[in-house]
């Protein structure tokens, strides 16, 4: 098949497409034809052509490429019949409309995925500053005896109901204990504080579940409100 | 404030703030005119380009940071490795996120003509992309957006840039014929 | 490799690791001897105190990494607000070693069920622990407890009083139910 490789070697392996649509773009590129008056006949031929070789070469293709195969067919045909005449002047009713509007969105996508990847690479090269504990000397001075008290006080219930749970082998979460928690960050963090850093500091997953419950809880009272920020979602009071 | 003062107050703030900032964010934050801070940010410039350095100032999509002088890429990654370049199907659900988003799995999945499940989690777990609650039709889809990390990882300002830099590459090659 | 170079090398792997990082591990990330990496690291040490520059290369604990300099310590406060504050994982440690000082590392991780390396470096680092000695058992594990610092930062007299205020607070919370 000399549209997939020029050299007619068939030692030569085929080229991969992602999906379907890939293919599909390939052949209309490759033919250049108009994208809004596909020949659909040799397009179709070629298309099943591309799956046949895939076969021979046991290329694993998804059942997508079947879809799309069966698809291509179903519009032939109706090219196939003939025209009724109170119909011919409806332009919508060209069976590959449909498949037109699609293949030009994906030839959209495509070029911005050529973009994206041109943006990336050229950015990869200077590596920012991984985020770490120590963000540089300084920190917030004084710590709060209170916020300090408040992981204290969830050190202390937490050794305590971790025995407990030696004993009735389950682990009990209150949804209030968490908001209490997330509360006193919120309390203590007026400007916000990263939802992903709240959640980590969850070490079972009943407590994980229950802090998902206060955060959802306290957005729903009005009580906090989620922002996006530059390091991630994060929440903070509302304060109005 | 003195140019080389300035300089350093701006390297400090940089060093602390791990994100890009633009220079109206600078230029609030270190409380001195745009113009000011330009001619700190070339300084900058000029120290790590002119010393041994192995880090330098960065602009993209606007926005300033330290990092890493590129040349020094190849030795870094062989010593802390690097993150694998995303896949060309990745990239390309990526793309159709950043098109249209906030989106749902059913649609990317249409644009493609493939399944997305594999390359959504992927996606997720490397952070470029995040739920962006739920479609309020039968079966509450979840909506897929782009996230900051997207735009630091691109160098965009935003979603809209790639949108336009995009449209204006495709205007310019219709208007060839 | 040459001094400046190795240097310039030194400084991109330092900025690009947020952790400090111990002469060990810097000797045997850079793939050279340690005389070699201390030498580098006085190198920058020079670069960065002749010039006017905002950050330095910074050592507690026998880990090394880049921060600002402590003279920029309140601009940048001033500047950022508590954008840089202790993270709560780092709270969590530091309550952990007020409670049980004093206390050896894999004592606070069995508390708090994560590994506790980085947060330890990071609380040493700003001054808020400090080594006390070894424990007495087999592998000597150091141990850690609070600092004069610590207690000027939360404006308690003494560790107790934590203790005897988080107590009194627990047992009014218990009388409620």
């Amino acid at each position: 098949m000399d549209i997939f490789d020029d050299t007619g070697d068939y030692e030569i392996s085929l080229p991969v497409f992602e999906g379907p649509m890939d293919l599909l773009l390939h052949l209309v590129e490759k033919n250049r034809v108009d994208i809004h008056d596909i020949p659909i006949h040799k397009i179709t031929d070629q298309y099943l052509a591309y799956m046949n070789q895939a076969r021979k070469f046991d290329l694993a293709l998804g059942s997508s490429f079947f879809l799309m195969a069966a698809t291509l067919l179903l519009i032939k045909s109706r090219m196939l019949l003939p025209v009724r005449s109170q119909d011919s002047g409806d332009e919508s009713e060209d069976p590959r409309r449909e498949l037109s509007r699609s293949l030009e969105e994906f030839r959209a996508v495509k070029k911005i995925k050529l973009e994206l990847e041109k943006l990336m690479e050229a950015e990869r090269p200077y590596r920012k500053r991984e985020p770490g504990e120590v963000k540089s000397g300084i920190f917030d001075r004084p710590i709060s005896a209170e916020r300090l008290m408040a992981f204290f006080g969830a050190l202390w219930k937490k050794e305590g109901r971790e025995q407990k749970e030696q004993v009735f082998e389950a682990e009990e979460v209150s949804l209030e204990d968490r908001l209490k928690l997330l509360r006193s960050w919120l309390g203590q963090c007026r400007e916000g504080i990263l939802l992903k850093q709240f959640f980590l500091s969850q070490h079972t997953r009943m407590e994980l579940a229950v802090s998902l419950v206060a955060v959802l809880e306290t957005v729903r009272t009005g009580e906090a409100v989620l922002y996006e920020s530059m390091e991630g979602l994060s929440i903070r009071r509302d304060c109005l | 404030m003195s140019l080389p003062r300035l300089a350093a107050s701006l390297e400090a703030l940089l060093f602390v703030r791990g994100n890009p900032l633009t220079l109206e964010e600078l230029s609030g934050l270190l409380k001195t005119g745009s113009a000011e801070v330009e001619a700190a940010l070339s300084e900058l410039e000029k120290k790590y380009s002119s010393e041994n350095s192995g880090i330098t100032v960065h602009c993209s999509g606007g926005r300033w940071c330290l990092a890493t002088k590129p040349e020094y890429d190849g030795w870094i990654s062989s010593v802390l490795g690097r993150s694998a370049p995303l896949s060309p199907a990745a990239l390309e659900t990526l793309a159709v996120i950043a098109c249209k988003e906030p989106v749902t799995r059913s649609e990317i999945e249409q644009v493609r003509g493939v399944s997305a499940d594999r390359v959504l989690a992927s996606l997720m777990e490397k952070g470029l992309i995040e739920e962006r609650g739920r479609m309020d039709i039968p079966g509450k889809p979840i909506l897929y957006g782009t996230t900051a990390l997207f735009l630091k990882d691109t160098g965009l300002s935003s979603v809209e840039e790639l949108k336009t830099r995009c449209m204006n590459e495709i205007t310019k090659e219709e208007s060839l014929f």
